[in-house]
């Protein structure tokens, strides 16, 4: 519900009850439930209008049903005349209409034109009035028609919104008020803004206010010296936001006024370059530690093991779709659940992706210890099973694995933008790393795992079950590709594709690093992140990424045996 | 010298396989030419193409074997060379077009037309002339085989690092030939081709003709890797592989000998692309996939790996397979091909070729010992590190 | 002796892996048809001062020079070899895929390109020289067998074959004794004692017995340097020798 | 010995093929179905293979075609170009199939065009593309460039009031022209050169952080951006994860794709992306009889109440329904009689009209243009008031501006010029 989303943060539950707390208006009694919040938001702007407008008209719902049922007729124009004839009335009983309109949940019967509010309900829709809020009983599929809303209906709603909550009591609402105000540079809510800011007592509120201000008196007919003062609250804020608005008002400004405009154009590009490098270098962390998670598993089970394993990539996939099976679980029985999605499906996926491992392994891989090149030949082979599992069991498209809250969204560090699934991951990625290398350094199954990769037979004589150890290690490095896959679900397709585009990036990563060496494989995947990063502002992405290939390429040359290589004579032996 | 290097090449197996080339050659092209359809001994021109392909991809396989199964480099760019050759031919082929292309340009390919390309870019100059283009096929691949064979065997990467930078020469050129701006027709590719040395390419004829020339091509190709194979230089390629510092120790540089037989396996697996093009009737970029290459040393470990005759078996089969399951089990056929290959590598580790003729030593061996006395401790098998002597070199090191 | 009119020079040459010292400022000079034995325990640089030799590794610091007048450190594997070094390794290195024949063929010394073996044909006089070592190193019976099929001395007997079909100034011979009978042992003694005749011969070795059967002049390592020289009784009587052998 | 066993199971195979299709020809006409079940594109075609399976059923539940069953045969082309060909072979010569539905990519059409040409027979290809092709044997049923990317332009243009454009494609060659077309249209619309950037990425692009960023940049000079996107298949999902997390909002910088249809939004969470716009002829949503029958039947078909329809099955409706129309006038399945009696063929669309074949061997369509909704369907907001005929050769390419197609005797030619009243393009 992509519109009551975007309403909910402007104002939360708690402040709008506070502001409605003297009057009791049934409508608001009669919703109940979830809805009631975005309503009483609506009424709270209609109290506001309420201040100016001449009188505030006492509902009789079916006074205004002419008007509503208008909203059936006629095109996005007319819908927009609509609206503006509705909010004139003045009247909150119109409320919950225009708010299911905006979340395009308003309907028209066919049969006699009348609006409802609808809902799904099994193969048809339960329909409201949108006045009386009363049930009206259900309607098939094809006897109603949904009144379409479009960007710009939803932009006019919003710019509204944003000049009639400045005076919230949440400070937070507030800023985001005054943020919308500064998209919309409407001159008309000057007058509200001077009021707000007088009243204003929290100071980060009263600069986004200030810049709101800004915004909207170069969009006015003012006179330069209000406009000079507002380009340089404008510059002072430095951001691409301010340049664009700059930039926009810069032709229909004169004299004085225009050359400020310039100078401070100038003045936030500079700093906006020196951020651009920040940003690049974040983004190239971004996707090393996108190209760590896809290739450490590998830096086991081919690193370690020397199992040049053509699977990996589907240990990836099958990551991914435990993580999406999990939220489709969650999502039938317990959707409260789904922010907690991806910490369930973290260990199940290390469990199903390593016992698949372990049964290669067992199965198939045990067999050729000593034949690496045959390795690559079987998990091949399994690499084509496995893909085809999938894609039989849960057919050959796209499977939709949702963002939890937290990973959703983005926030700004300077002129840097930070989304926060990037930021996780990367956090992820050096977690993983970190435990990772804990479990190889610190415990026993660690110390077996070197032992035996070091000298089976020696271990083998010192009562270390080599077989055990080899299975549980593959399965290990298996388990992580899958932990990966609930990580890279986050942002890429989950499809049975979905490993294959990771095999060859991984494979380079390691050996990029070293071989065997997972400190090679971080410091590997970072650095091609980090350049490929960089290249790709001036190359372009195609040319980047073969640029970056021949970097591989040339770098293999110089360091035959990877960045972090042993050295002396053991190598050769 | 030219002759009794050439006569190296013959044994009895050597012999069977030329007879049975020989007899294809001429009765597949026959078989569709001469005798009339309806026939039980008609060949139809589905199956000529078909197995005209099949004889290309033989070709990469055995140019693919030549470097990994004699000389231990493992390959996983092959494909490139084989795209690259197949990229000439294609630009022969479309210079060929000529005014017939659907915007009757006589010199610009229709995808320059519509893509505004003003004039022919320098490097299609001279693909109008077959010798030229011919020449290409050749020398685009070995040139690029030798520039990157010279960096790597001297720098003396080996093993898993060198086969993951052929991954990486043939990812890049994938990206590279995928760019609109190279001027090689992007995802497309070029196709669309008319005719090829005056004669059109559609007619059963040429395709029978062309089917003949990819059997010749392969024989030849056969008989020059026999010859390399069996000469002393083939013996050093087995040296090299099996114990690459002893060999560097006894004064033989390696690099050169890799050069050597990396270039021109190089140039053939050019050749087979030439030949595959015309046949298939389009090149695009799709043919320089990682996936490509890797399937192709999946052929040649089918076959088996270090017999020549294995890669060509492995190539047929596993291409045989692919294309009766595509049809026969369309939804179904990845679970069967994959399952081949696991089935091969845990029961026919040497491959085809190989299992069967160590059975056919082992068989002749103990014949042999029955008719001594049995005194040796040591059975008489064939030698049970051969294979993974070669592995080792590939095997990565163990964490410090 | 000095530099002009040593067979082999080595001076103050250094090697290091990770900062750990393999050679340590090491000096040590072979005449011309000398045969020398170089003892030391494990880690004292021996295996490393042959890499160093046969330019399998570069020294940091320090010059190598041969006949005299070439720089080793200049050259790889193959030329110096060309040049008249063979090498035996320690763990017998034969291509064991390929018949006896066909290694000591490989061995034999015949122009090394490529385009030379491409279109090489054996003579006849090869085939003698061929004959004569497999006579030499008793394994003219095992003429085609597979090498890998081999006992573990008649591997180390190929290897030192394979050594002489090269025909070298000198010979690097790494623990030609390791994992032989005594009868072998001793067999070897004779063998490299016979090639002493005509070549200059260096042997690494552990086995006292098998160095005291050879007698002749012997050198000491130690944490990459040298410790003593002299005839085995002479170092045998050193006291920091016998504190390195026996003292850990 | 090996050579000789490949040629007997070869020949064997072969045999019984052929003898098994002899014998059915008797009493079937045989379909066949050439989209790609595994490898890259699968992800995308296996529901074009069910979706004809359903057709081909449908037909015979009504009695199937000249009295005869209609018998589908389905192989995997596997997402590689070359094997299209030799497929498309297999199931002409072989298997004698009477007409094909098939292909996605330009390059697998490419690849089986000579094919088609040779054996004379018929496909029918359900995708948008780039246009500038018209083949006798071959029936475009998906869109053409001013069937798609021009209206697109044209609404944002109008209703957005869009003056500054992002043309992001992957690349190859459908973005390549139909950036050129829309880059030719915007220019002669008075958009000034710095007003336009033009992005490429490789297949299967997944790291788009440096790109939405550049997206976000040139968004903010002051003027009113949008991006137009032919951003191919599997590269969208990450791409519109990253614009949304991003928080570039429909509102601010609308995006309209042109390869985004329902089956590649289900694979994401839509509510961040509400207001983006996609260009098709045909949405799940349309609200028709037709639509929702087809929709209907389609959830019998596979199973599951959950899979959408999109638009290139709906070319696929249309093309099967065109194809069975015209064999019934001509009352042969004889390619050249079919040829000869398709063009004029109209049949129901499932947005409520009707779709013509033309001369040109492409079809009539209404373009609709659709927002995004926050269950992962499209709501249309602007549509052509009448149906646009789909132009093989776009009028804003230097090259092909001259050409025109016309299949219809005495013409009969694909690329005849109009200035130089020549068949064969515009060479001399």
């Amino acid at each position: 519900m992509g519109g009551t989303k975007k309403f909910k943060r402007l104002i939360p539950r708690d402040a709008a009850e506070r502001l409605l707390g003297m009057r009791r208006l049934t409508f608001i009694r009669n919703a109940g439930g979830p809805m009631s919040f975005s309503r009483s938001l609506l009424l709270f702007l209609f109290l506001a209008m309420g201040l100016t407008a001449p009188a505030l008209a006492q509902s009789d719902p079916e006074a205004l049903r002419p008007l509503i049922n208008e909203l059936a007729k006629g095109k996005y124009d007319d819908t927009q005349k609509q609206i503006g004839a509705l909010v004139a009335t003045g009247d909150p009983a119109v409320a919950p209409a225009l708010e299911a309109l905006g979340d395009g949940d308003l309907y028209f019967r066919k049969s006699d034109g009348m609006v409802f509010i609808a809902s799904k309900a099994g193969k048809g829709y339960a329909l409201t009035d949108p006045l009386t809020l009363e049930s009206a009983g259900e309607a098939g599929r094809r006897d109603v028609k949904k009144i379409k809303v479009n960007n710009k209906l939803r932009r006019v709603l919003r710019s509204a919104l944003g000049s009639l909550t400045l005076m919230a009591p949440d400070p937070a609402v507030r800023k985001q008020a005054a943020e919308a105000v500064f998209k919309s540079r409407d001159p008309d809510s000057i007058e509200a803004l001077d009021a707000a800011l007088a009243a204003e007592t929290d100071d980060s509120v009263r600069t986004v206010m200030e810049q709101a201000r800004a915004a909207a008196v170069l969009n006015s007919d003012l006179g330069d010296e209000d406009k000079l003062a507002a380009v340089e609250v404008l510059a002072s804020m430095g951001t691409r936001q301010a340049m664009s608005l700059l930039l926009s008002v810069q032709s229909s400004l004169e004299g004085p006024v225009r050359d400020a405009t310039a100078a401070a154009v100038t003045k936030i590009e500079k700093s906006i370059a020196a951020w651009d490098a920040a940003q690049n270098i974040w983004y190239g962390l971004s996707l090393g530690s996108v190209l760590l998670l896809a290739a450490i598993g590998l830096a086991i089970t081919f690193g370690v093991m020397g199992v040049i394993n053509m699977a990996h990539g589907e240990m990836v996939m099958i990551g991914a779709y435990v993580t999406f099976v999990v939220q489709e679980m969650i999502r039938t029985s317990m959707p409260g659940l789904f922010d907690y999605s991806l910490f369930i499906a973290l260990p199940l996926a290390f469990l199903v992706s390593g016992a698949i491992g372990v049964a290669i392994e067992r199965g198939v891989i045990r067999w050729l210890y000593g034949r690496p090149l045959e390795t690559l030949l079987a998990t091949w082979g399994i690499s084509l099973i496995l893909q085809q599992a999938v894609r039989s069991l849960f057919g050959p498209t796209n499977r939709e694995v949702g963002n939890p809250d937290w990973m959703s969204g983005a926030f700004e560090v300077g002129q840097m933008t930070i989304t926060y699934n990037r930021m996780w991951i990367i956090v992820f990625a050096m977690l993983v790393f970190a435990g990772l290398m804990l479990v190889l350094k610190k415990t026993p199954f660690g110390l077996y795992t070197r032992a035996v990769t070091q000298n089976r037979r020696m271990a083998a004589s010192m009562g270390i079950r080599t077989p055990w150890v080899d299975a549980l290690t593959f399965g290990l490095g298996s388990g992580i590709a899958g932990i990966a896959g609930v990580a890279l679900s986050q942002i890429d397709n989950v499809s049975p594709n979905l490993g294959q585009g990771y095999i060859i990036d991984s494979f380079m990563v390691v050996v990029f690093g070293g071989v065997g060496n997972l400190w090679g494989t971080l410091v590997g995947a970072m650095t091609l992140g980090v350049v490929n990063k960089f290249l790709e502002p001036y190359a372009g992405a195609v040319l980047g990424k073969i640029l970056v290939l021949v970097f591989i390429i040339l770098f293999i040359q110089k360091r035959p045996r990877g960045l972090f290589a042993l050295k002396g004579r053991a190598v050769e032996a | 010298m030219m002759t009794s290097f050439l006569f190296r090449a013959m044994d009895a197996r050597a012999g069977i396989f030329l007879a049975i080339m020989a007899a294809a050659i001429v009765l597949v092209p026959a078989g569709n030419l001469l005798v009339p359809e309806g026939s039980p001994f008609h060949v139809p021109t589905y199956a000529v193409t078909l197995m005209g392909k099949y004889l290309t991809y033989a070709l990469l396989a055995l140019a693919v074997d030549l470097v990994w199964g004699f000389c231990g480099i493992l390959s996983l760019g092959h494909a490139a060379f084989f795209a690259l050759g197949g990229y000439a031919m294609g630009m022969y082929l479309m210079r060929q077009i000529g005014t017939r292309g659907v915007y009757g340009d006589p010199i610009l390919p229709d995808f320059m037309v519509f893509l505004n390309w003003p004039e022919l870019p320098w490097y299609w100059y001279g693909f109008d002339m077959f010798w030229f283009a011919a020449l290409m096929v050749v020398l685009v691949p070995g040139v690029l085989a030798f520039v990157f064979g010279w960096f790597a065997f001297r720098s003396r990467v080996t093993g898993v690092y060198l086969s993951i930078i052929t991954q990486a020469l043939t990812y890049a050129l994938l990206l590279a030939f995928f760019r609109n701006d190279m001027g090689f027709g992007g995802n497309n590719g070029l196709t669309d081709f008319k005719d090829i040395l005056g004669f059109d390419i559609q007619a059963d004829s040429t395709r029978a003709g062309l089917f003949a020339a990819s059997g010749i091509a392969l024989v030849f190709c056969y008989v020059i890797c026999r010859a390399v194979t069996r000469s002393k230089l083939g013996k050093v390629l087995v040296a090299v592989r099996d114990a690459e510092s002893r060999t560097r120790f006894l004064g033989y540089r390696v690099e050169h000998y890799k050069l050597f037989v990396w270039t021109l396996s190089a140039m053939m697996a050019g050749v087979a692309g030439a030949l595959y093009v015309p046949q298939v009737g389009i090149i695009n970029p799709g043919e320089f996939a990682p996936a490509n290459s890797i399937e192709v040393v999946i052929w040649v470990a089918v076959g088996g790996r270090g017999t020549l005759v294995g890669a060509v078996l492995g190539a047929v089969l596993v291409n045989f397979a692919k294309t009766w399951f595509t049809a026969a089990l369309p939804d179904i056929w990845l679970f069967a091909l994959g399952g081949l290959f696991v089935v091969v590598t845990l029961f026919l580790p040497k491959g085809i070729v190989g299992t069967f003729s160590q059975g056919w030593t082992a068989l002749r061996q103990r014949k042999a010992s029955a008719d001594y006395e049995a005194g040796s401790d040591e059975p008489p098998s064939s030698p049970p590190h051969a294979p993974s002597a070669t592995a080792r070199d590939a095997e990565p090191q163990p964490a410090e | 002796m000095t530099r002009a009119t040593s067979l082999l020079y080595l001076d103050g040459v250094s090697v290091s892996f990770d900062g750990f010292k393999a050679l340590n400022e090491l000096s040590l000079t072979i005449a011309p048809g000398e045969m020398r034995a170089i003892i030391g325990p494990n880690g004292a640089g021996k295996t490393t001062m042959m890499d160093v030799i046969t330019g399998k590794t570069r020294p940091d610091s320090g010059d190598v020079f041969f006949n005299g007048a070439v720089d080793l450190t200049g050259e790889d594997e193959a030329s110096i070899a060309e040049l008249g070094i063979g090498r035996k390794f320690q763990k017998p290195t034969v291509f064991e895929s390929h018949t006896v024949w066909d290694n000591l063929e490989l061995a034999l010394k015949a122009p090394r390109g490529p385009f030379a073996t491409l279109f090489h044909t054996i003579t006849g006089a090869e085939k003698t020289r061929i004959e004569d070592l497999l006579d030499l190193i008793r394994l003219n019976d095992k003429r085609d067998e597979l090498a890998a099929n081999l006992s573990h001395g008649q591997k180390q007997w190929l290897e030192i074959g394979m050594l002489l079909a090269q025909d070298p100034k000198l010979l690097l011979v790494d623990e030609p004794a390791a994992g032989m009978t005594d009868a072998e042992t001793a067999e070897t003694a004779e063998l490299l004692k016979d090639i002493a005749n005509d070549h200059s011969v260096v042997v690494v070795e552990h086995d006292m017995v098998f160095v005291r059967s050879l007698g002749v002049k012997v050198t000491v390592l130690h944490e990459g340097s040298v410790l003593a020289e002299g005839s085995l009784d002479h170092v045998s009587a050193d006291e920091r020798v016998v504190e390195v052998y026996l003292g850990r | 010995m090996k050579k000789t066993f490949t040629k007997l199971a070869l020949a064997g195979l072969m045999t019984t093929t052929i003898a098994g299709g002899a014998f059915a020809q008797e009493d079937t006409i045989k379909v066949g179905i050439l989209h790609s079940l595994s490898g890259t594109m699968a992800i995308s075609e296996t529901t074009l293979k069910d979706a004809m399976l359903m057709l081909i059923e449908e037909q015979n539940k009504k009695g199937g075609l000249l009295g005869k069953k209609l018998e589908a045969v389905v192989v995997d082309p596997a997402s590689d170009w070359p094997l299209f060909a030799e497929k498309a072979r297999e199931l002409i010569e072989v298997n004698g199939v009477d007409a094909v539905f098939g292909c996605w990519t330009s390059v697998s059409r490419k690849s089986v065009l000579p094919v088609f040409e040779e054996l004379n027979s018929l496909l029918f290809y359900p995708v948008q593309y780039e246009g500038e092709e018209s083949q006798r044997n071959v029936f475009y049923t998906g869109a053409a460039p001013n069937q798609q990317a021009i209206p697109a332009v044209d609404y944002l243009m109008n209703e957005e009031g869009v003056e500054r454009w992002v043309l992001a494609g992957t690349d190859y060659v459908y973005p390549r022209t139909t950036n050129k077309i829309l880059e030719a249209y915007l220019k002669s619309k008075g958009v000034a050169e710095e007003d336009i950037m033009i992005n490429y990425t490789p297949f299967g692009h997944s790291d788009w952080q440096t790109i939405v960023s550049d997206i976000k940049t040139f968004g903010s000079a002051g003027k009113k951006t949008a991006v137009v996107s032919t951003i191919n298949g599997d590269a969208n999902v990450p791409f519109y994860k990253e614009l949304g997390n991003a928080g570039i909002k429909a509102e601010d910088i609308p995006v309209v794709a042109f390869s985004v249809g329902e089956e590649e939004l289900a694979g994401l969470d839509t509510a961040p992306l509400v207001g983006h716009l996609a260009a098709w002829n045909y949405f799940q949503s349309a609200d028709t009889d037709a639509n929702a029958e087809f929709i209907d039947a389609w959830h019998a078909y596979i199973g599951d109440d959950n899979r959408v329809t999109n638009d290139p099955m709906e070319a696929h409706y249309i093309g099967f329904n065109m194809w069975v129309e015209a064999v019934e006038k001509a009352g042969t399945t004889d390619p050249d009689a079919v040829i000869d009696a398709i063009v004029g063929v109209s049949v129901p669309n499932l947005t409520g009209g009707y779709s013509a074949m033309m001369p040109n061997h492409h079809i009539t369509k209404p373009v609709l243009i659709g927002e995004i909704q926050d269950d992962g369907q499209f709501e249309t907001v602007w549509e052509t008031s009448g149906l646009v005929v789909g132009d093989a050769w776009s009028d804003y390419l230097e090259g092909s501006m001259d050409l025109i197609s016309d299949w219809r005797a005495p013409l009969s030619c694909g690329n005849f010029n109009t200035k130089t009243g020549k068949c064969g393009g515009s060479g001399s």
